[in-house]
């Protein structure tokens, strides 16, 4: 996850949140100057109308209330504003390019937002309608050959959607407005999770760069079609200044609220602090020890004011190596998921700032997809005698007598559990995991190889336990079964089944659902088919799901997205890949304080 | 009379208690005298030339009169006693080899320290390169460091630069003992030169070798265990010693000439008392071999002979 | 015994090397059993190097050392912990030989661990207190002492019995003797030369010509790391042949002899020699640097009395 | 002299060499391939026809597609364009691009630290030699100064003068409300950014320089030279002037030996400051396996380093007549 870097060790991290915490007790009571040098904003800057405001060579400082703080986005420094490539500066991917249609987490919807609509005209015929009146930031109209352009991208290597051809025929402008798509394997749920992640280009610009450009360059001078255009960057900080002519304005009402988005760089300790000060309104940082300040009075907040906090955003999976005896046997994948103490790592390691994985390991947000019969009948939770039993009945047992199972050939067990080292929270749930199955009689240990070392062995493979957590939030469960079930094997896997489970059924399941919408009334029968496989077979353990982590300060701006009712429910979270799933709403809905 | 000490008493404070390394010392030296300090180590020399020039931090002054050309010297006022230093009392020590700065050339730290003084460099240059042609040094050593000099050279420098404003008194602590025998002796004859040229009236030379006394001192002063045990002219101490110690120290003394096959020489068995709680009586005595019961008294500093005192029962 | 066999040390000094510097130059000498042989020089003459490269300290860049027939400079293992069984060295400051937080005796205890690991306590005390009786030391006043709590004159003699322990054959002896005291200088002195009842040969390095007279049965004159003249102590010392030589003991300071009485009886003896001891035997060759490389350096001028060119100045 | 700067060069020359030999070579021992950080970060296709393409694509961008010889002598020709390569973690951003925006950076926080620290860590040193009230104060902050690790120093400012007084910013390299321009505003905020890293980095080498001086001035001041002059009756004014004098030598030494700490320490403390330098970079380079980036700015470190280190070899001849002697071959 590059959005956590967790660099400094725990000793750090520790002391300074205390402090922090004794500081913002001491700080908080009526002060209002205690932002420090950075705030010596606003006096005599020519503030620029809410508008349009072309880059003001007079502009010396940003002023506090136009302007939204943000850290915890960056990963770091800008060096890139090309949204066909990953690592991307800050919002540029929201607020600079944006997509035909957002995915509504709350809703599960696609909501057309370049787009004004979009539907399927035969089997496997696609037509997109942009909205009237869109506008590049040069002012020029964005048409459908921009949407075809972006999608032929696809052809130039280097481009990572290059295999969505091998399922898409053709696509072709239809008029001004409409482009057609004709696919060779009309994979409906794909195509929408394509749709509505991927931004739209400016053809006319970027016709003329070069192949390596397209694939790689930098994009220096970024032209979208958001609310927002690139102001100025430094080695720690990027900022975006807001533009006239955003379309949404006048076709939606909708009107994003600071001037400039200034994105700090910074770590989760300095970050921790920034947000305390104020000095930044919202921090995207995982920060141990939150709850403690979320639950004291220091005017920080998060999506929810009790446990969990936040928001799921992708589950944590304990991987076993299913190449690998013993774990290619089923029962014994089961009798290790039995055997961890999921409730430990949420509450001890984490402080309850994240919630124990459903069985299935499907999102929260997917929880109407959730098979309870299957969950009932073949689900686990933590259950150490259930897990000895598993193993006993299995035809494990402690042969020599160490104390631990051997298999039932009477191999020793010695299994390792990598997770990426300086990862703090993952470590000490590592070792929480790895404490539960010794318990169960598995003789597993941990070891934190460096962070690249242990890419290269989860991707060749070379590896026991691994914990994993990139099946993230999306539009369908689909990317969380490929993840899972992807197949063909190779050598390498990149991405998606790190498990290296060979599961045919499963497979075809998983591809049937790429063919599926997420309305089609088959669409939950396959899912729960999936539940089944899942559960029975155990080719990955989920654990625990990850915070979507947010925490805001409400000192300048408020009406932050939350899950209480009278405040809007949108994602708060400005992560690469966020804004199109509605996070956009949070800078139209944010108010001053004042 | 150049320098009169009359009683001097000097201790060393150390964790232990006082060491009474200076004990009572009593003795002149006469205007264009060199006057030879011999004895072991411990026995108080280095203590009483440290005395007469500046007393280090651990020494203290308990009592006597130290006085030079008639004026008391303040020898117990670090600060007083600078009046008196480099003009009246001047002093070559034995570190010659490490006494110059490293990092100045020896003419800018010359000057530096005249300056210092209230003396005018450029008016003593001249004099300054006189002494040393008469030394037989270059006078471009003025504009060299002292690493560039040989230890012969640093010696023969460090002594035209300590008598350089003509002291009534020179103390020259150990100054050739570092040196080679050749060194040692152009050393030592440029302290008989400079004496006989008055730029310096009176010399202590302080030395554990008698036999470099004898060559260069008009009379010599035997020290033992923070006493004086004898007193004579150089000849006279040489040739007919009356203390026991200062016979013993002779004995054993190796010669040019003197070989183990043909003469067996024998050392003075024992060793010195403890200064930190020193014995009553005679100090020499546990190792004297003509000690008897008196010794058990304190022998006088008796002068027996004219310019010929001795410390012991069996001189007198 | 031990033969030194044209034997060059030049160092390399400056960043690269890229200067030779020639600390010892095409030296040859032998050591018998019981005989001691000094080497006599000033700071610089090279007779340090020579005992370093005999104790293998230094190694040689020329010429061989040899030690009963084998060259001390393949000795490797075994071979070497016995050649250092028979061969030893003492230097100049005791209290650097001796760990100052480790008791003195702890060099006893060294010297067992290497050598004697088998032996019986009981044996091994009666051993050193056989070595401490033969250097004149009370065992009582000696063992269980810190090296703080001991003269320099017992440091030294603890070294020589540690030396003894190991039934040595050669000692090399470095300015052992030049910082004790003169009453105890020669109890060293003396018991260096019983030594040599027992066959034990001496290396004995020194610069002061007296002792080197006392203790030595040969006497080699060195200057700039060549030999300048070389044989038989007596004859050295009776009728010095080189104009260094005579230097040298001119410059000594003899108890009963003024230095210019002594320089009057050189004058008298160089006026007796021609010019060059050297050019008598070897005429042609007199003031040339040695080009050929079986070219003495030295010239013979009575039986075991070699000499070298007055001339020769190869250092320059 | 000419010829000893002459053979000074040489050696540093071949320093320099192989430091940078060292620095192209590490990383290729690491462990992680940076082609596969690359792939992995960029998500690649599935599709293994397609992710070889991509493999292949990044294998020419960095280089390995030519024998290892071949990518040595690429690097050393690169090198003297200028052209440290491309981030992977910055991606397309040229490394030297990274380095040199960094750069002033760390140049201002580290050079007014050394020398500050330097100048005034030895005055107050000398001072404390002479003062027994100044001793008593100097001496045990000084020990604790120099014992405390620079991260543990930086913390506590950044708590103490940053969050409990709010005095001082603790994050950024200007104001994030700012944007550059020639202000005062700016500058202030610039200082005011610069000053608790500054500190941080100041006071744990004060306290080492202090006491390092108050030690070797006592220790000239018991010198046979000072003892000499005091004999001779010069006042105390001139003995401490030349025991100063000469205690500073070996602190210039020091100096050089120090540097390598000081940036070291300049790493921690940018760190936790979030501050814009190159010890920032070092740690996100680390952080997030960039190879190429690590390797640029490690170079920039060991060149600065040599370099000071040549000007402090310089200085100290200039200052030190002995070495200037030894040059000479006057030798005793």
């Amino acid at each position: 996850m590059r959005t956590r870097p967790r660099a400094l060790s725990a000793l750090v991290a520790i002391p300074v949140a205390m402090g922090l915490l004794a500081v913002a007790a001491c700080t908080s009571g009526g002060t209002d100057g205690d932002d420090g040098a950075a705030q010596g904003a606003g006096d005599g800057t020519p503030a620029s109308d809410t508008g349009a405001a072309p880059l003001d060579p007079e502009l010396t400082s940003f002023p506090r209330d136009e302007t939204l703080f943000t850290t915890g986005v960056g990963w770091g420094p800008p060096a890139n504003w090309n949204p066909i490539t990953s690592g991307v500066a800050t919002g540029l991917n929201g607020l600079v390019y944006e997509t035909l249609f957002l995915f509504n987490p709350e809703t599960l919807e696609l909501e057309p937002w370049l787009a004004e609509s979009g539907e399927w005209t035969s089997d496997d015929v696609y037509e997109v309608t942009l909205r009237e009146g869109i506008e590049w930031g040069d002012g020029e109209p964005m048409t459908a050959e921009d949407v075809v352009f972006t999608v032929e991208l696809g052809h130039v290597d280097g481009v990572p959607y290059q295999s969505l051809w091998t399922w898409l025929d053709s696509a072709e402008v239809v008029d001004e407005r409409t482009a057609r798509f004709t696919f060779s394997d009309a994979r409906y749920g794909q195509w929408d999770n394509w749709i509505y992640s991927n931004q739209i280009v400016p053809a006319h610009i970027w016709s003329t760069f070069s192949d390596e450009d397209k694939a790689s360059g930098a994009n220096e001078n970024p032209v979208g079609s958001g609310p927002y255009e690139y102001h100025s960057h430094d080695n720690d900080r990027m900022v975006w200044q807001k533009r006239a002519g955003w379309w949404a304005t006048e076709a939606l009402g909708l009107e994003v609220k600071p001037t400039y988005v200034v994105d700090v760089l910074s770590n989760n300790e300095v970050g921790m602090g920034l947000v305390l000060q104020g000095t930044v309104d919202i921090s995207n940082h995982f920060l141990p020890g939150i709850n403690q300040i979320v639950d004291g009075d220091f005017g920080i907040s998060t999506y929810y004011s009790e446990p969990p906090y936040m928001l799921s955003d992708n589950t944590t999976m304990l991987i076993p190596n299913n190449t690998r005896p013993p774990m290619d046997d089923p029962e014994f994948r089961r009798a290790l998921a039995f055997a961890v103490d999921t409730d430990a790592i949420v509450s001890n390691v984490y402080g309850d700032i994240v919630r124990a994985a459903n069985p299935t390991g499907l999102l929260p947000v997917w929880e109407q997809f959730y098979d309870d019969a299957v969950v009932d009948e073949l689900g686990f939770s933590y259950d150490p005698e259930r897990a000895e039993q598993t193993l006993a009945d299995a035809g494990y047992a402690d042969t020599s007598g160490n104390g631990f199972v051997e298999t039932p050939d009477g191999d020793p067990i010695e299994l390792e559990l990598i997770v990426p080292a300086g990862w703090t929270d993952w470590m000490e749930a590592a070792r929480v995991i790895a404490e539960n199955a010794r318990e169960a009689g598995i003789d597993v240990t941990v070891d934190f190889p460096d962070a690249a070392l242990l890419d290269d062995m989860r991707t060749s493979g070379n590896f026991d336990l691994v914990l994993n957590g990139w099946a993230g939030l999306s539009n369908t469960p689909w990317t969380y079964y490929n993840y899972i079930y992807s197949l063909p094997l190779q050598d390498m896997q990149w991405s998606t089944n790190f498990a290296r489970h060979e599961n045919d059924e499963a497979w075809e399941l998983v591809q049937q659902l790429a063919r599926m919408s997420i309305d089609d009334p088959q669409f939950a029968d396959v899912v729960s088919q999936l539940q089944r496989i899942h559960l029975s077979e155990m080719p990955v353990i989920p654990v625990w799901h990850n915070g979507l982590w947010s925490q805001v300060n409400n000192e300048v701006w408020t009406n932050w997205p939350s899950g209480d009712a009278d405040t809007p429910g949108h994602l708060p979270n400005l992560w690469d890949g966020k804004l199109n799933m509605g996070a956009i709403y949070l800078l139209t809905e944010i108010e001053l304080a004042r | 009379m150049s320098l009169q000490v009359d009683g001097l008493r000097v201790r060393y404070r150390t964790l232990r208690g006082d060491v009474h390394a200076l004990d009572g010392v009593t003795f002149e030296v006469a205007d264009g005298e060199i006057m030879g300090l011999v004895g072991e180590s411990g026995c108080g020399k280095t203590t009483l030339a440290k005395s007469l020039i500046r007393l280090d931090g651990r020494m203290q002054y308990v009592d006597g009169v130290v006085e030079l050309d008639g004026v008391k010297l303040p020898i117990d006022d670090q600060h007083a006693m600078n009046r008196f230093r480099f003009t009246q009392i001047s002093f070559v020590p034995q570190y010659a080899m490490s006494a110059l700065n490293p990092i100045r050339k020896i003419g800018k730290m010359i000057a530096e320290l005249l300056e210092s003084r209230g003396f005018d460099y450029k008016s003593i240059q001249p004099e300054l390169e006189r002494r040393l042609d008469l030394v037989g040094l270059p006078r471009d050593v003025l504009r060299r460091y002292p690493i560039e000099l040989s230890g012969g050279m640093k010696q023969r420098t460090v002594v035209v630069v300590s008598t350089l404003l003509d002291p009534s008194l020179l103390v020259a602590d150990e100054a050739t003992s570092a040196l080679d025998v050749s060194n040692q002796k152009a050393v030592a004859e440029t302290l008989v030169e400079f004496r006989d040229r008055r730029f310096v009236r009176s010399v202590i030379v302080v030395t554990h070798d008698i036999s470099l006394g004898y060559q260069i001192a008009d009379t010599i002063m035997v020290m033992y265990a923070g006493k004086q045990a004898e007193k004579a002219p150089a000849e006279v101490i040489v040739n007919s010693p009356r203390h026991p110690y200062t016979q013993a120290l002779m004995s054993s003394l190796p010669e040019v000439g003197v070989r183990y096959e043909d003469r067996r020489l024998a050392g003075i068995p024992g060793s010195p008392p403890p200064l930190l709680n020193p014995p009553s009586g005679c100090r020499f005595r546990d190792r004297c071999p003509l000690a008897f019961d008196q010794c058990a008294e304190e022998p006088p500093f008796v002068e027996i002979a004219t310019g010929h005192s001795v410390a012991c029962w069996k001189a007198a | 015994m031990l033969r030194l066999n044209r034997v060059w040390k030049t160092y390399r000094v400056g960043a690269f090397g890229t200067r030779e510097l020639t600390a010892v130059r095409d030296v040859s000498l032998d050591v018998a059993p019981g005989e001691v042989v000094s080497l006599i020089g000033e700071s610089g003459s090279g007779k340090t190097t020579i005992g370093r490269m005999v104790l293998r300290l230094n190694s040689v860049s020329q010429g061989r050392i040899e030690f009963d027939g084998t060259d001390v400079s393949t000795l490797r293992g075994r071979a070497l912990k016995s050649y250092y069984r028979k061969v030893q060295g003492i230097f100049q400051d005791p209290y650097s030989s001796f760990n100052p937080i480790f008791k003195a005796d702890r060099v006893f205890d060294m010297v067992r661990r290497q050598f004697f690991a088998g032996t019986p306590n009981a044996t091994w005390h009666g051993k050193i207190e056989a070595a401490l009786a033969d250097v004149r030391l009370d065992p009582a006043q000696v063992l269980n002492k810190y090296p703080h709590q001991l003269s320099g004159g017992q440091l030294q003699r603890m070294l020589i019995a540690r030396a003894l322990l190991l039934d040595i054959k050669l000692l090399i002896a470095d300015e052992i003797i030049s910082m004790l005291d003169a009453s105890t200088r020669i109890d060293v002195m003396n018991l260096l030369a019983d030594l040599t009842s027992r066959g034990v040969g001496v290396l004995f390095v020194t610069h002061d010509l007296a002792l080197g007279n006392y203790l030595s049965t040969t006497t080699v004159i060195l200057r700039r790391g060549v030999i300048v003249e070389m044989g038989a102590t007596d004859k050295v010392f009776a009728n010095p042949q080189h104009p260094y030589s005579t230097h040298l003991l001119g410059s000594v300071p003899h108890l009963h002899k003024k230095w210019s009485q002594v320089e009057a009886e050189l004058a008298r003896h160089d006026a007796r020699l021609g010019p060059c001891g050297y050019h008598a035997h070897m005429p042609g060759r007199c003031g040339m640097p040695p080009h050929d490389p079986d070219q003495p350096m030295l010239a013979e001028i009575e039986p075991g009395h070699v000499v070298g060119c007055s001339y020769d100045q190869p250092l320059g | 002299m000419g010829r000893y700067f002459g053979r000074k060069s040489i050696v540093y020359a071949l320093t320099c060499i192989v430091a940078v030999t060292i620095n192209w070579l590490v990383p290729r021992f690491m462990p992680g391939d940076p082609v596969l950080q690359m792939l992995i970060s960029r998500g690649p296709d599935t599709n293994p026809e397609q992710t070889a393409v991509i493999m292949d694509y990044y294998n020419r961008l960095f280089g390995f597609d030519v024998p290892l010889w071949q990518q040595y002598l690429n690097y050393w020709g690169a090198l003297f364009k200028g052209d440290l390569g491309v981030s992977v973690w910055l991606f397309p951003t040229p490394v030297a691009d990274v380095v040199l925006r960094a750069l002033p950076y760390t140049l201002g926080l580290l050079l007014p630290a050394i020398l500050l620290s330097w100048f005034l860590g030895n005055k107050v040193g000398a001072m404390a030699a002479r003062r027994k009230w100044l001793d008593n104060s100097v001496l045990p902050v000084g020990y604790v100064l120099t014992a405390t690790p620079y991260m543990w120093l930086a913390i506590l400012l950044a708590w103490s003068l940053g969050i409990v007084a709010g005095i001082f910013p603790t994050a950024g390299g200007y104001g994030f409300d700012l944007q550059p321009a020639v202000s005062w505003e700016f500058a202030s905020s610039l200082a005011m950014h610069w000053f608790l890293p500054f500190l941080s980095l100041f006071l744990v080498a004060f306290g080492g320089w202090a006491i390092g001086m108050r030690n070797l001035v006592i220790y000239e001041l018991e010198s046979d030279y000072a003892n000499y002059l005091a004999a001779l009756g010069a006042p105390p004014r001139l003995i401490r002037r030349y025991a100063f004098r000469n205690a500073i030598l070996p602190q210039v030494t020091g100096l050089a030996l120090q540097l390598g700490v000081l940036v070291g320490g300049s790493i921690l403390t940018e760190v936790v400051f979030a501050y814009p330098g190159l010890g920032n970079l070092v740690f996100q380079a680390l952080l997030h396996r960039d190879f190429f980036l690590l390797q640029g700015v490690v170079l920039f470190i060991v060149i600065g380093v040599l370099v000071a280190n040549f000007v402090i070899d310089v200085v100290y001849v200039l200052v030190d007549p002995r070495t200037r002697a030894g040059m000479q071959g006057v030798s005793a």
